[in-house]
């Protein structure tokens, strides 16, 4: 993807989501602090930082899992910062978790189906009753779940245990139940966690591929190679503050990302001298 | 498209012989009193049956949902008694009474709902312990609506099943048989439709995580309520059939040791399976009953089963089946694929 | 000394750790890089005792440190401080150091001195040393983790990303220390996501890619070398 | 199995399969002709089994004495006992669960010492199969259903109400304190003698009751009973939490009179407390103070290692007397019969099985035995007269 | 004025001996998560041994005493081993249920052994004490007292001796407890026996005061049970406030509101609690 395109999608303002002053104390701590962002549709956006950063608190947030203690977050031009966590998922954002976080002990077709849960209204009564709403959902998840499984390619494994599926497959689960509410927005929690190399290779086609259909993602990964050649767009967390964002070859020249990651020279002691700016400008 | 067949037919075929196994076992069931059996082997069936309904209510909680609720012969209790407050002090006939009970159990299942899952895992159960001796406390000292102590007597059995049992040549206790019966099938229906649908699905969710579910856009709050309030229906339902059968109301039937015992069962059938609850109070009341002659020594036994139950087959009766068939599945299908490779 | 030699462990299907070759001589500090999640974290639960492996060895002094028994471990003088920090909220400061010295409970006048060569080392704590550990700031949290490792009397120490969420100023006193202990003669293995700090005072270091050394070699040479950074960047 | 009575059907077998293991463990004594089985279902675990152990001990006694000496003669067939015992664990639904399986297996004369397990069997008694219901409750609620089937072995507590209270009265005073226990009976028990104290012209505190079953510590509702300083306190409920209530009153001072409840009995309250405490006390006259028990007692005592109580000895009497009507009536089976010669039988009654003196059995179904009460003074027991008011 | 200090020393007595039960439930699920419902079964237990003890073997009250707690420490040691250990991974709901089959079965075996009916403890040094108007018996003094001495043991085995602090150590953080070398097995087995000891220790002490009966457990059950939750699961400082607190609110609401209902204040207090603070009143770290 040139980068020309990606800069102006940037510039043309079409964000998607929009953070502002966002902040979380936990006690004392302020795992996420002042944090104003912008995340651009139709691309891949990666969040990073050192551990401890603040990445995980930050996605808790946008995903309406923790409440800020300050600023705001506008989905969509809507301000979303109260909504509760469900809420938000109807709002059309959809996460995936850190681990491999899926029902193991239901066939791969129903996690999909929970995922499309909130687009569904059938509730306890019309189940007693067998509604006609809770046919028409029944049908209707099942399809959603269907066409989502499709997406990431396990349209064939529907019917197996979710917990017989590899590491991989498992991820892609994951990834389909939240593509069956049908979000514009996808939050994937390092996704390539626990993955060979072959794995997450496959893994990255299939996110471009979400990427071109028109879908948002923005993912938090440590793994800095899939993380580069990846995405369209990064953000950088350290001690729960912004400090750097932009086209990863700007990002990873930065400064304060180099320092971030590998700490500075003038902290590692008398000896540091010898190697000192060499490498981040390398 | 393929896999959309394949997997179509998979869960059909399952669902069917499910269906054909419970159509056959409620059949059985339906066909033991025109044997003529003892008044006793009827007694232990409405018994099996008044407990299976109870676990069915646990297990909607427990087995779906992942919440451990031990209020639940409180509720067991609730039921009974307005079934036996109404009919005796209020002179409403059972068949206006027992809905009525049903649906005071919901509301106050909701009640407690919309306080206890404030907590979570431990503090939950704990907190509906709690409330479930509370309830029986009440029902002890509240004499004037409960009779305390005495406990509430003479509770008739409802109008017309005797009638009705007369009449198609049967003796009443054949008539309380098949009310039970059919009022487990009623729960059980319930439940596999609760179960089976799309609320269902989303309970099994917040079993697996509460985040996860919550993250994958379920309501997980009012979801929750809802199991609550179909979990403390059933176990009002099941106490509106007990109050009619036993004509005696204690309150004792509402106190920790009624919810400790149907947690045994249902956890000695299988959590979160349709068959357990009803697999669990089988067998071990019918174990209950023949240990029974062993008098003194009964409890020496059933303890250490009981120890040796969940050290060793803690998925319960049903699991172990499951379990088994599941190996039997993943062998078939990897065979297959043996083959087809080959 | 201590000597990997093909250790491998798996968590289900997912491999953490390829065959791994390393070795820590006394008194030396040797780091392992890398970037999160690469391994070291498994590496040091595997050290400790707390996690076995599913194949080569780990021997200290040609005792092996595999065996499932942490406490093994400890007495045998490899003490961990882990990452996260592990202490014990509710207890003082001092009595999570002393608890450091469980393994020497039979010796109390030892305790006493090492609680007080601690203290020299962290004078900070000396003030502390009857709060509550869980109510310190988190760099003085990290304090006490070290501290209470040292209390064990390790002869190699393994050191988990001790600067995790540590103001800079506060890395740089921990290092300090790290230094100093290693000078009184301890083998100190440190895991550091602070590439470079923990390379100023490192003799010699590792970088760990998906659970397998991509690179090894002294301070200088890890100093130069831009596959430490690609290896933390991607790029 | 052979030994049991009545028509074998194929009901009874079905159920004999489900109950094979107790029946194993019964045996059969092979000795006489035929073996009649005797139901039994109280409370043998938990925290009442004392109570079902007592009841049980006077039945199992009753049964050994007949059959060593050879069994009864019912229309010259020498038979014998056997006592078919179920724990119910007080719980009255687990009581109707017993008296089917009892009956299930041809059992006719059923022993049931519970009230709530009692009134919930009660209307099973004429239901197919009849059975013989030995209630062993003082609950007046039995006799009022008028159930044609029932025997009511202990005397209502009615009768010991005028003489507790006028005793009392005179004795210590007009202000009565009740801290009496809160089961059902005991509830009963301390509105009737409320009622009665407050006839004779006394007055009463308020009601203190705890339930004996329950509570720890009992001194808390004592010392709140004394706070209004009663003359005369009222308590009761099982023998040893009663015993531990008068150690608690006289601990703190309370120097009154007890009414105790009949549940109570003075001869296990001894053990625990030492007797002057209960000097001032009016309750039931310990059994082995009647004339003529000695027998029974040392018999008792060797055989179960335990004080009889009335609940051994009226127990002991009521299977005598259910076994002596089935002579008179000609039958075992026949509950309708057996019942009808009760009066007779409870008459007929020999000395050597008379523990407490037996007029007869009324119309209602209910034991007419000479209940003595007592009062202690300096660590004796005083015989008080009770008029009979009940008929 | 002399009734209130009477009730005073009713609610101590009372909340000394809820204390050591407690106090050994709010242990073992501290350091092994296990909810120990067959707790009020070792509790009785207790009473029986001494019990035994003092009939059997005509010795004293204080060796009786001792024994006892010896005697249960070493079942529930034995009990942790064989049950809870094997168990220590599996779902919460599990252990519970395993406890709950022990208290079955420690019931029948007492039952069956000595017997269904209510054996007697007598005092050791009995009469009574009269302090301006309020009467104790020495017994319940000897309670007050002895709870005292067994909960300053145990703080300061707690707190000042290394095994103690083990224990602390390991509710606190099981793996750090781990990382510095504790055996985390020996541990557990030796919170479940002090556990053991001190439930005995406390039914000794009450027994002359209560019956001994095989279901006298039960009601202890569901009272520690409350207390350890009103305090907060784990916590020791948690188990002694709510135990008093439970005694208060049992003795006082019996006096100053109805006697009959002293059992809903205790638990409607413990559910009033819960709805507020879910995690009770002493709220454990991490």
């Amino acid at each position: 993807m040139p980068e020309v395109v990606q800069s102006e999608v940037l510039h043309s303002g079409s964000e998607l989501l929009r953070v502002e002053g966002l902040g979380i104390r936990f006690g004392g701590l302020h795992a996420v602090k002042d944090v104003t962002a912008s995340i651009p549709a139709g691309q891949i956006t990666a969040i990073i930082g050192p551990n401890g950063a603040g990445k995980s608190t930050f996605f808790n947030l946008i995903s309406g899992f923790y409440k800020p203690t300050s600023g705001r977050i506008v989905f969509q031009g809507q301000d979303i910062t109260r909504l509760k966590t469900h809420e938000v998922v109807a709002s059309g954002m959809a996460r995936t978790f850190q681990t491999t976080t899926i029902y193991k002990e239901l066939s791969v077709l129903e996690n999909a189906m929970i995922g499309h849960r909130v687009r569904t209204r059938a509730g306890l009564l019309d189940a007693l009753l067998r509604t006609g709403r809770e046919r028409r959902d029944e049908q209707e998840s099942r399809d959603a779940a269907m066409t989502a499984l499709t997406r990431v390619g396990l349209a064939a494994h529907a019917a197996r245990p979710a917990g017989a599926m590899t590491q991989e497959g498992q991820k892609r689960v994951g990834i389909a139940m939240a593509l069956a509410s049908n979000p514009k927005l996808l939050l994937l929690d390092e996704p390539a966690a626990g993955m060979n190399p072959e794995e997450t290779v496959s893994l990255m086609t299939l996110i471009r591929e979400l990427v071109a259909g028109g879908l948002t993602v923005t993912l938090v990964e440590h793994k800095m190679s899939l993380v580069m050649s990846l995405a369209d767009h990064i953000l950088v967390l350290h001690h729960g503050q912004k400090i750097s964002e932009g086209l990863p070859a700007q990002v990873s020249r930065d400064p304060a990302v180099i320092e971030a990651y590998l700490g500075s020279h003038a902290h590692g002691g008398q000896m540091g001298q010898t190697a000192t700016g060499a490498a981040p400008h390398a | 498209m393929l896999g959309n067949a394949g997997t179509k037919s998979a869960g059909a075929g399952r669902f069917k012989l499910g269906t054909w196994g419970w159509v056959a076992v409620f059949v059985l069931a339906a066909l033991v009193p025109l044997f003529g059996p003892s008044g006793y082997l009827l007694d232990i069936g409405v018994n099996i049956m008044i407990y299976a309904m109870l676990a069915y209510g646990m297990n909607v909680l427990l087995g779906y949902t992942g919440q451990l609720p031990l209020a639940h012969a409180g509720f067991f209790g609730i039921g009974a008694y307005t079934v036996g407050i109404l009919t005796l002090k209020a002179g409403w006939s059972f068949w206006l009474a027992w809905p009525a009970a049903v649906a005071l159990c919901a509301v106050l299942g909701l009640l407690l709902g919309l306080v206890a899952f404030r907590t979570k895992g431990d503090a939950f159960s704990i907190f509906t312990l709690g409330v479930g001796v509370i309830i029986m406390l009440v029902i002890n000292k509240w004499d004037a609506l409960t009779g305390g102590n005495e406990g509430l007597n003479g509770i008739n059995p409802p109008a017309g099943l005797e009638v009705l049992s007369k009449g198609v040549g049967l003796k009443l206790s054949a008539g309380f048989y098949y009310l039970a019966l059919i009022a487990l099938i009623l729960t059980v229906l319930a439940v596999a439709r609760a179960r089976g649908s799309v609320f269902g699905r989303s309970l099994i969710a917040i079993r697996g995580g509460e985040d996860l579910a919550r993250s994958a856009g379920i309501d997980v709050f009012t979801h929750k309520l809802r199991a609550m309030m179909l979990s403390t229906a059933i176990a009002g339902f099941a106490g509106g059939v007990y109050a009619v059968y036993v004509g005696f109301l204690g309150s004792a039937s509402a106190g920790p040791a009624m919810t400790f015992t149907v947690l045994l069962y249902l956890l000695a059938g299988g959590l979160g399976t349709l068959a357990g609850p009803l697999i669990g109070p089988a067998l071990l009341y019918t174990l209950t009953q023949s240990l029974k002659g062993l008098q003194d020594y009964q409890y020496i036994v059933f303890g250490p089963l009981l120890v040796l139950l969940i050290m060793f087959a803690p998925q319960g009766l049903a699991g172990l089946w499951m379990k088994a068939q599941a190996r039997r599945e993943l062998a078939a299908v990897t065979g297959k694929k043996g083959a087809e490779r080959a | 000394m201590l000597e990997i030699r093909d250790l491998s462990v798996n968590y289900g299907h997912f491999t953490a750790l390829h065959s791994l070759n390393l070795t820590v001589s006394p008194g030396e500090i040797v780091v392992m890089l890398g970037a999160n999640g690469a391994g070291k974290s498994t590496l040091f639960r595997t050290l400790s005792g707390l996690q076995r492996p599913s194949g080569g060895t780990a021997t200290w002094n040609g005792v092996s440190l595999t065996g499932g028994r942490p406490e093994f471990n400890v007495a045998n003088g490899v003490a961990q401080c882990p990452e996260g920090r592990l202490l014990f909220p509710e207890l003082s400061v001092e009595k999570n150091l002393r608890l450091g010295a469980f393994v020497h409970r039979k010796d109390p006048a030892g305790t006493a001195r090492e609680l007080e060569r601690v203290y020299e080392l962290f004078p900070a704590l000396v003030e502390k040393r009857n709060v509550p550990a869980g109510s310190l700031s988190g760099g003085q949290q990290q304090m006490v983790a070290i501290a209470r490792a040292l209390m064990a009397r390790p002869k190699l120490l393994l050191l988990d990303e001790p600067s995790l969420g540590l103001a800079p100023l506060v890395v740089e006193q921990v290092f300090e220390a790290v230094q100093r202990v290693n000078s009184a003669g301890v083998g100190v293995l440190l895991a550091e996501q602070n590439a470079y700090a923990a390379l100023g005072i490192a003799h010699r270091g590792y970088v760990l890619e998906g659970g397998r050394v991509s690179l090894q070699g002294s301070q200088q040479q890890l100093m130069t070398d831009d596959r430490v950074r690609s290896a933390y960047l991607g790029v | 199995m052979k030994q049991i009575s009545g028509n074998s059907s194929r009901q009874q077998r079905i159920s004999l399969k489900l109950a094979s293991l107790a029946v194993a463990l019964l045996g059969a004594s092979a000795l006489a002709d035929k073996v009649v089985n005797i139901g039994y279902s109280g409370p043998l675990s938990g925290g009442a089994a004392f109570y079902g152990k007592d009841v049980q001990s006077g039945l199992d006694m009753a049964i050994n004495e007949m059959n060593k000496a050879g069994g009864v003669t019912v229309k010259g067939e020498k038979v014998t006992f056997k006592l078919v015992a179920l724990d119910d664990r007080y719980l009255p639904n687990e009581t109707a669960t017993n008296v089917k399986r009892l009956t299930s297996q041809g059992i006719d004369i059923i022993f049931v010492p519970h009230a709530g397990g009692i009134l919930t069997v009660q209307p099973l008694t004429n239901r197919d199969p009849e059975f013989l219901l030995v209630a062993y409750s003082s609950e007046p609620k039995i006799l009022e259903s008028k159930n044609p089937l029932t025997f009511m072995l202990p005397p209502r507590y009615d009768n010991y109400l005028q003489p507790f209270v006028s005793t009392q009265m005179k004795a210590f005073g007009k202000k009565l304190g009740m801290v009496g226990t809160t089961s059902a009976y005991g509830k009963q028990w301390a509105e009737a003698i409320t009622g009665e104290w407050t006839k004779q012209g006394g007055t009463v505190g308020t009601n203190n009751g705890v339930d004996y079953a329950t509570t720890v510590d009992y001194s808390s509702a004592v010392t709140k009973a004394l706070a209004e300083k009663p003359d005369v306190l009222f308590i009761g409920g099982p023998s040893q939490p009663t015993a531990l209530v008068v150690k608690a009153a006289r601990e703190q001072g309370f120097k009154g009179g007890f009414i105790v409840m009949d549940q109570a009995k003075f001869e296990q309250m001894d053990t625990i407390v030492p007797r002057a405490y209960l000097d001032g006390s009016v309750g039931v006259l310990p059994t082995k103070e009647f004339a003529g028990t000695q027998v029974f007692v040392a018999q008792y005592q060797r055989a179960y290692k335990k004080i009889p109580t009335s609940e051994a000895a009226l127990n002991y009497m009521g299977m005598n007397v259910v076994a002596k009507a089935m002579e008179l009536a000609g039958t075992t089976d026949d509950a309708q019969a057996i019942r009808a010669q009760l009066n007779a039988a409870a008459k007929a009654l020999p000395q050597s099985k008379t523990v407490y003196k037996m007029l007869g059995v009324s119309a209602g179904g209910h034991a007419d035995a000479e209940f003595i009460i007592a009062s202690v003074k300096g660590g004796k027991y005083t015989k008080l007269r009770v008029n009979t008011v009940f008929k | 004025m002399s009734t209130f200090l009477q009730q005073l020393f009713n609610a101590l007595a009372l909340g000394g001996v809820y204390a050591l039960v407690a106090l050994g439930l709010t242990l073992v699920y501290g350091v092994m998560r296990v909810p120990n419902f067959a707790h009020g079964g070792l509790y009785m237990l207790g009473a029986y041994l001494s019990y035994a003890v003092l009939t059997g073997l005509g010795w004293g009250y204080v060796p009786a005493l001792i024994i006892s707690a010896i005697g249960v420490a070493l079942l529930a040691a034995f009990m942790e081993r064989v049950i809870f250990y094997p168990m220590r991974n599996a779902p919460h709901v599990h252990p519970m249920i395993a406890a709950i089959g022990v208290l079955f079965f420690l019931e029948a075996a007492v039952q069956l052994v000595w017997g269904p009916d209510f054996k007697q403890i007598t005092e050791p040094v009995p009469g009574i004490v009269n302090v301006g108007g309020v009467i104790i018996t020495w017994q319940r003094l000897l309670v007050i007292g002895a709870s005292v001495v067994v909960m300053l043991g145990l703080n300061y085995f707690l707190k000042r001796t290394m095994t103690g602090a083990t224990i602390e150590a390991m509710s606190q953080n099981r793996e750090g407890a781990r990382l510095v070398g504790v055996n985390t097995n020996r541990v557990g087995m030796m919170t479940f026996a002090i556990s053991g000891a001190l439930a005995a220790a406390a039914a000794t002490l009450i027994a002359p005061i209560i019956s001994v009966s095989p279901s006298m457990g039960e009601v202890m059950n569901l009272k520690v049970f409350a207390i350890i939750i009103l305090g907060g699961m784990g916590s020791v400082p948690g188990a002694i406030v709510g135990a008093f607190l439970l005694a208060l609110a049992e003795v006082f609401g019996g006096y100053y509101i109805s006697l009959d209902f002293s059992d809903v204040i205790g638990f409607a207090m413990l559910v009033l609690v819960l709805a507020l603070k879910p995690q009770g009143l002493f709220k454990r770290g991490t």
